[in-house]
């Protein structure tokens, strides 16, 4: 799963090309690992052979990042807040990725489509 | 991914350097309970080389603090801007101590 | 000459930089002896910054440490070759556990 | 008292030109250190007035320090040695200056004449 750090590599380079700061750099590369972990863990049942298709776009005002995969359906934004205001022996070890996701990006949308797949588009303005 | 540990007195400093994401998290996971499975409950990550923390990560963190809690405790330092104000904006910052430096962190055992 | 003092849960880090010489070794005494007169007897002394020690600084650190012994203890840390190689080369090594860093000099109380 | 950095810095550049070693360096700038400190404070009674004069010599393989001063008479090589293998209780607090310059030096001779007052030759080799 070393793929993870390619996949970083892969977007920080845009991120930089797109004039993010420091923290926004941080905030995509964060959010896109969640997303492709995700697909690698869940979307294929776990037998690593699906595919995942990042494409990334720069404007003179944000970067966009686009997740494709063809595993199941899966809406990250229906997956429901973890619940962090709570003592430690309550916290439950779940939904904090998709969670990071919503937080760390400006835009996230999400399409299904049984020919093209999942499609996850994510926005992350210049601040 | 390496773990280095340092033991002293009254605490260890368990270290790690790069990326800790989905694939690395579970060596992680390892070398922290190897700690807690010999008792040892009182641990500072030393975070001043880790880039990248995703909440596979945080999980570990999360979970090793349940076991040493209360007697012991887990507590961390050193950590850079980006990753600290991902943890604060998840609101999971609340369940860690942080410290500037690993002197702090030891000096607080 | 300025001397800071770090207080953690127990031991007190005591840093100064420059020159200790006859004519700035008063001020370090005066510092730790504050310290030992409020019952603060584990002093681990930081001498990163410390680029020149002559005998007055020695007699100031034999002086503090004949004070807190053996209740407590006067550590030091990040000595630099020649300082310590002097030390050595006299005698006085002996008296003083030296630590590599300040973590682990305040990790050893 | 500040003169002590200043002499420190005139022998330093000399202990360069010299070209001894940092282990070098730093024994010359302590037993000068030690030397001058025990001319200013025991010398002339404390009372500041007296003179010091300090002088360098530069061969190829060694540097020579002079320290004169009209002090009182004191030969450093007749004072003994501190006894430093004793339990720390039983450590006492002198002569630790003197053994220093003869520990740091490769050779430290000492004249008096009633005319010239005290001559102290210290020599250190390169390494
Ligand atoms: N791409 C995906 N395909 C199918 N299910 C997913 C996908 N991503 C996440 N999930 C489901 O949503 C849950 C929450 O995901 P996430 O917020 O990343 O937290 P975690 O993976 O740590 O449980 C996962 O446990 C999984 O059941
Ligand atoms: N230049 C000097 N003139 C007169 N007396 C001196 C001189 N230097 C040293 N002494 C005497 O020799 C003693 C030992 O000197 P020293 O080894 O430097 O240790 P300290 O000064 O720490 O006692 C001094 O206490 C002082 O009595």
């Amino acid at each position: 799963m070393q793929v993870l750090a390619q996949i970083c590599d892969f977007v920080t380079a845009y991120a930089q090309e797109a004039q993010l700061d420091d923290q926004g750099v941080y905030a995509v590369q964060l959010a896109v690992d969640e997303a492709a972990t995700n697909v690698i863990e869940h979307a294929y049942g776990g037998d690593d052979q699906g595919e995942l298709h990042i494409t990334c776009k720069v404007d003179d005002k944000s970067l966009t990042v686009i997740i494709h995969d063809h595993g199941r359906a899966f809406d990250p934004n229906r997956v429901p807040e973890p619940i962090t205001d709570v003592p430690l022996e309550q916290l439950r070890s779940r939904g904090l990725g998709v969670f990071l996701i919503r937080k760390m990006m400006d835009e996230v949308c999400y399409e299904f489509s049984p020919a093209k797949g999942n499609t996850l588009t994510m926005v992350k303005h210049r601040a | 991914m390496d773990v280095i540990n340092t033991e002293f007195k009254r605490c260890v400093v368990v270290k790690t350097s790069g990326r800790v994401d989905g694939s690395t998290a579970p060596d992680l996971r390892k070398a922290l309970e190897a700690l807690t499975e010999e008792g040892k409950l009182n641990i500072v990550f030393d975070m001043s080389e880790v880039n990248f923390m995703a909440s596979a990560g945080w999980w570990v963190l999360i979970d090793t603090q349940k076991k040493v809690k209360p007697r012991g405790e887990l507590v961390l330092a050193n950590i850079e801007k980006g990753i600290r104000e991902s943890l604060n904006l998840v609101g999971m910052g609340s369940y860690f101590t942080i410290y500037e430096d690993v002197v702090s962190a030891v000096g607080s055992f």
